[in-house]
């Protein structure tokens, strides 16, 4: 934490960056910090209860953010990636934002609850991290804490919902989406929704009605979940967002799997590194096709 | 979805199938099988495309919103695109789509992709056939169309 | 029925003004509410297309024309592009009339200076047929019109009409590069025309409406002619939805521009949170 | 007002003749995904209520503006456009352990809906449902009521208050609804029930009172004067802008009306949910938008809650229910941003508006 500190006091003195976007101790628990002065960053802290991607602060769309001048960020392995997928469709520049990456344990799956990391307690996206030592970085900070428990309730979900019967997942998700408002918080709140003018704001032609009608919630969701697609970082922050509690997540991880298994391509730390519907391979699987 | 709904299959109802066809190969394809008098079901209704990678995922939602009950997407063999590459760009989305809309309950016979060149005219006729078979077996498809009961209560 | 439930109206006549700008004229399909429909000028309403949405415009007739009114509109979105589509004969839905309306009791035996740019001449259209039909109630009438180009002028046969009266006076005016060589108007801005065609404040009240930006470099010439904030009344565009206080989409502060609005004095907008 | 008895059997009696009747009964349910979670349902039987559990998730607001509304069916035919109307008038419902910001939230609401304009649709389930509601004790330290001049045992918007007392319930009838509703399943009121619910509630509102000092009326001539106040641009650097606090906010009501195809020739006009929090709210056709960033947009929404409501309709539009910052995935916490207007304002006054 005091390594944490030190360096944002030192990023804000020297005009390295303008703001550091990092975690601090809110009245109801963590939250989202703003540093924008040396003398404020001993308000930084790292736990476990850091469950917010900041990374999604770098989204150009937030223009109340991108006035505020260079920013360095604190990121999770798992944040580091959705920067990554920023740079790697052009949305922030690499030398534009100072990565401070911290090594990770785990976090919370609810932020502020009096716990340790358990089976139950830690978060599901968690489960077979790779990127605990965060690969992209400016500054790496902290010790690496022990491997999480994992928390197997995802993906016990999926597999459930995989052996029913196409009716049975027909009407699942039609429960689950029957509540979806159209509010878009899931949208706004995602760090890879980048798009200027979203397709389900397009009116000529009306793509996706704007009502929340169940067939309107059902194409917007599985539009968004496609457009996702090699994207999503798995950050669950469309899932925190939802004021309705659909568990969007797990459809952003089935098909995250998905591309896993097809392609081969994981939403990573490598900026450079392409993605997958920019390019093909002729080999691909086509067993579905005829 | 559970759409057996016995009272409307039974008697009159024959499904819509809309197909997306490619310009230079399924479509050539298609009107071969046409002009070789070749019998179809007449349940599809073709709409031309310049290459399958047209194809947005939210054509294929919009017409079973608009009441299709099966939906065809049909291009050049990989390796024969028009356009060189187009089908195989096209091919990473729809595996992609195909698998999403198997997790979301859409019965896989619901949506056929097949590669028709221009000279299958045969291949053409199976497509055609056997999808508006399987789509008869599932009954119609109402579920992308409903309108009410949405938001919370 | 239910106060978002509009009333159904026949396009009688299409008139395009430019390459993008068309008016309609609209006559109630039920009789008996064309009978009891009334409105003042400056008074906006929500005109529908069905099946692509509502648009809000002023009532660009004068309210002393009955049996219809004319709307102006640019195709820009869904709605207004919905509604180039539609030919004569075809419905249109329309709530209202809303929002406030020019003082014109008050304007009544006093000058008028009327200001316009590009289609912001469609309000202040409304106001000006109104006082030239009940011409002799008021002193002397200008009219300063401008556009960015001959061609985007709009209601050119009535700047014809109102260029031959003898009882108004007319100031024509495009921006420079927007003239055509047989053009006899002012080449300059509208804050210029003002200065060369307004002598005196004196007894006189502005109607001033157009973009923005020439509304906020016309404001300070007018004050410098003397006219005070509360003789200068202009009428303010928000997005909005119901028209009638309830969406909470046209505020700009604590004024609800559909309800307080959309005339407003420059007095009252110099007061107004400048989020607009 | 008056008072009277209702016993635990007459509560569920009660329930259950309503039931029985094919009257729409809502209740606090537990949440399907989440049972620790608790929604305002319909419910089938009166064990499938769960009261004194948890404040619900989302407010009452769906109940009587729905998340997407028809207002009218239109069919175009070969002589033009035919509209069917919508009724105004809503089937008979009744919502048992409201809490009491939720109730109250409905009367505040009720100023807009019925200012000049009367919304029909919104009256017309306003009128149709009565309202039973809970003493509350499920305050966190995300509540307010008390701040916003009501309480955990406010009656504004109820038709019945229930505070529990020994073997029922301490029933404060309110309306003619509420007498009409408790008809023949009330007692007289046992004379130690007066006392016990008196120290309930004394009780509930110690629970609550301490979270947020009492908001004063200045604080609305302060947020007005302060509208160009450079704070603003730092307030809303962590929003998302994803809108989930007006989705659960219990006096958010602005919305959208859209139009939708059923077919080429037929389609519906409907009402939706909207929020000033989303950019495409104020988007002109032209392209100008005169909300620009996230700074304006949030400004937006305390100054229409604090000031503008206020300014207009005589009071603040919230009802202190904490669910905004229940919600917010980006950590907003709107009690503790009132605490520092509220200082603000008391030693700014060369600045306040009054």
């Amino acid at each position: 934490m005091k390594q944490l500190q030190d360096l944002a006091r030192k990023l804000l003195s020297d005009g390295t960056v303008n703001v550091v976007i990092g975690y601090e101790s809110g009245p109801r628990g963590i939250r989202p910090a703003f540093i924008t002065a040396p003398e404020q960053a001993d308000k930084l802290v790292f736990n476990i209860h850091c469950v917010q991607n900041l990374a999604t602060y770098l989204n150009p769309r937030r223009k109340q953010i991108t006035q505020l001048g260079k920013v360095a960020v604190v990121v999770k392995g798992c944040d580091a990636r959705a920067v990554a997928g920023m740079i790697r469709e052009k949305q922030v520049e690499r030398g534009n934002v100072v990565i401070l990456a911290m090594r990770c344990g785990g976090v919370l799956e609810n932020s502020g609850t009096d716990t340790d990391l358990t089976a139950d307690t830690v978060s599901v996206r968690c489960a077979g991290c790779t990127d605990r030592e965060p690969k992209l970085f400016d500054h790496i900070l902290g010790e690496l804490p022990p491997e999480p428990p994992v928390n197997t309730r995802r993906t016990d979900q999926i597999a459930a919902l995989e052996k029913m019967t196409a009716a049975e997942r027909w009407n699942y998700w039609t429960d689950q989406l029957s509540r979806c408002i159209r509010c878009h918080a899931c949208r706004e709140a995602c760090p890879m929704c980048f798009c200027v003018k979203c397709t389900a704001e397009k009116t000529q032609p009306q793509w996706i009605d704007p009502s929340a009608t169940p067939r309107a919630n059902r194409a917007w969701q599985t539009m968004r979940v496609l457009h996702q697609a090699g994207r999503c970082v798995d950050c669950l922050e469309c899932e925190r967002a939802c004021p309705e509690h659909i568990p969007l997540g797990m459809l952003a991880r089935y098909v995250a799997d998905a591309v896993e298994k097809r392609f081969d391509y994981v939403a990573c730390e490598d900026p450079s590194q392409a993605a997958p519907f920019g390019v093909f391979s002729p080999s691909d699987d086509e067993e579905f096709i005829r | 979805m559970s759409s057996k709904v016995v009272e409307e299959t039974v008697s009159s109802w024959s499904p819509k199938v809309l197909a997306f066809v490619c310009n230079w190969c399924t479509y050539t394809g298609a009107d071969l099988a046409g002009t070789s008098r070749l019998k179809m079901d007449p349940n599809v209704r073709v709409i031309k495309l310049p290459c399958s990678s047209r194809v947005n995922p939210l054509f294929i939602i919009k017409a079973f919103e608009r009441g299709a009950d099966g939906v065809i997407v049909s291009g050049c063999h990989t390796g024969d695109c028009h356009y060189s590459t187009g089908n195989f760009h096209a091919r990473r989305r729809f595996a992609i789509l195909h698998d999403l809309l198997h997790f979301m309950g859409v019965e896989a016979d619901r949506v056929t992709f097949a590669w028709v060149s221009a000279s299958e005219g045969n291949k053409w006729q199976q497509v055609v056939n056997e999808t508006t078979e399987r789509v008869k077996q599932l009954g119609p498809f109402g579920g992308f169309g409903k309108r009410e009961g949405g938001g919370p209560q | 029925m239910n106060i978002y439930q509009p009333h159904l109206m026949r396009i009688r006549e299409i008139t395009d003004e430019t390459i993008d700008t068309r008016t309609l004229k609209l006559e109630f399909e039920d009789p008996a509410f064309a009978e009891q429909f009334q409105f003042s000028a400056g008074q906006f309403g929500e005109y529908s297309v069905f099946g692509e949405g509502e648009s809000t415009f002023c009532i660009a007739s004068p309210p002393t024309r009955a049996g219809y009114i004319e709307c102006s509109f640019k195709a820009t979105g869904k709605v207004t592009q919905a509604l180039r589509r539609l030919d004569v004969g075809d419905t249109v839905g329309f709530r209202g009339p809303y929002g406030n309306h020019f003082p014109l009791e008050e304007m009544k035996g006093h000058s008028i200076v009327f200001i316009a740019g590009g289609i912001g001449l469609a309000p202040v259209r409304s106001v000006i047929w109104n006082v030239l039909d009940l011409r002799e109630q008021f002193k002397d009438v200008t009219i300063i019109y401008g556009a960015r180009t001959v061609a985007d002028l709009v209601y050119k046969r009535e700047l014809e009409v109102w260029a031959s009266r003898s009882d108004l006076r007319l100031c024509l005016a495009v921006d420079p590069g927007g003239e055509t060589p047989d053009w006899k108007g002012l080449v300059a801005r509208i804050p210029t025309a003002v200065e060369q065609a307004v002598a005196t404040a004196e007894d006189t009240f502005a109607v001033i409406c157009g973009p923005p930006i020439m509304i906020k470099y016309t404001l300070p010439v007018l004050t410098k002619l003397g006219f005070p904030g509360e003789r200068i009344y202009t009428t303010l565009e928000n997005r909005m939805k119901c028209g009638i206080g309830k969406c909470g989409r046209c505020n700009i502060g604590p004024t609800y521009v559909c309800k307080d609005g959309p005339v407003f004095t420059a007095a009252q907008m110099r007061d107004l949170p400048q989020e607009f | 007002m008056t008072h009277s008895f209702l016993s635990h059997q007459g509560f569920a009696a009660l329930v259950a003749e309503l039931l029985a009747a094919n009257k729409r009964v809502i209740a606090p349910v537990r949440a399907q995904d989440d049972p620790e979670q608790v929604d305002y349902m319909p419910i089938q039987k009166f064990e499938d209520a769960a009261f004194g559990l948890r404040l619900p998730r989302r407010s009452l607001k769906e109940f009587f503006l729905p998340p997407t509304e028809v207002l009218l069916h239109y069919r175009q035919t070969k002589a033009g456009i035919e509209i069917r109307e919508v009724p105004t008038e809503a089937p008979p419902q009744v919502i048992f352990g409201a809490t009491p910001c939720d109730a109250a939230a409905l009367e505040v609401v009720d100023k807009v809906m019925g200012w000049d304009y009367r919304d029909e649709l919104w009256f017309g389930r306003r009128e149709a449902t009565t309202i039973v509601s809970f003493l509350c004790s499920l305050m966190d330290s995300t509540c307010f009521c008390t701040a916003v001049g009501l309480g955990p045992e406010s009656l504004r918007g109820s038709d019945v208050l229930l505070v529990p007392a020994d073997g029922g319930y301490l029933a404060h009838v309110i309306t003619p609804k509420g007498e009409a509703l408790l008809q023949g399943h009330t007692a007289e009121v046992p004379a130690a029930a007066l006392a016990s619910a008196e120290t309930a509630q004394s009780e509930a509102r110690k629970k609550v009172e301490n979270n947020l000092a009492d908001i004063p009326a200045e604080l609305s001539g302060w947020l007005a004067a302060n509208f160009d106040n450079p704070l603003w641009k730092t307030l809303a650097l962590r929003c998302h802008g994803c809108g989930a606090c007006a989705a659960v906010c219990p006096t958010c009501h602005c919305f959208d009306i859209v139009d939708e195809h059923d077919s080429a020739d037929s389609g519906v006009r409907r009402r939706n949910w909207d929020s000033c929090q989303t950019s495409l709210f104020t988007l002109h056709a032209s392209g100008h938008n005169p909300r620009q960033s996230q700074s304006e947009r949030f400004r937006q929404r305390i100054q229409h809650k604090f000031s503008i409501y206020p300014s207009r309709f005589g009071e603040i539009l919230c009802t202190g229910c904490g669910r905004c910052s229940r919600a917010c995935p980006g950590g907003m916490d709107l009690p503790n941003l009132l605490g520092e207007f509220v200082t603000l304002a008391q030693t700014e006054p060369e600045v306040s508006g009054q």
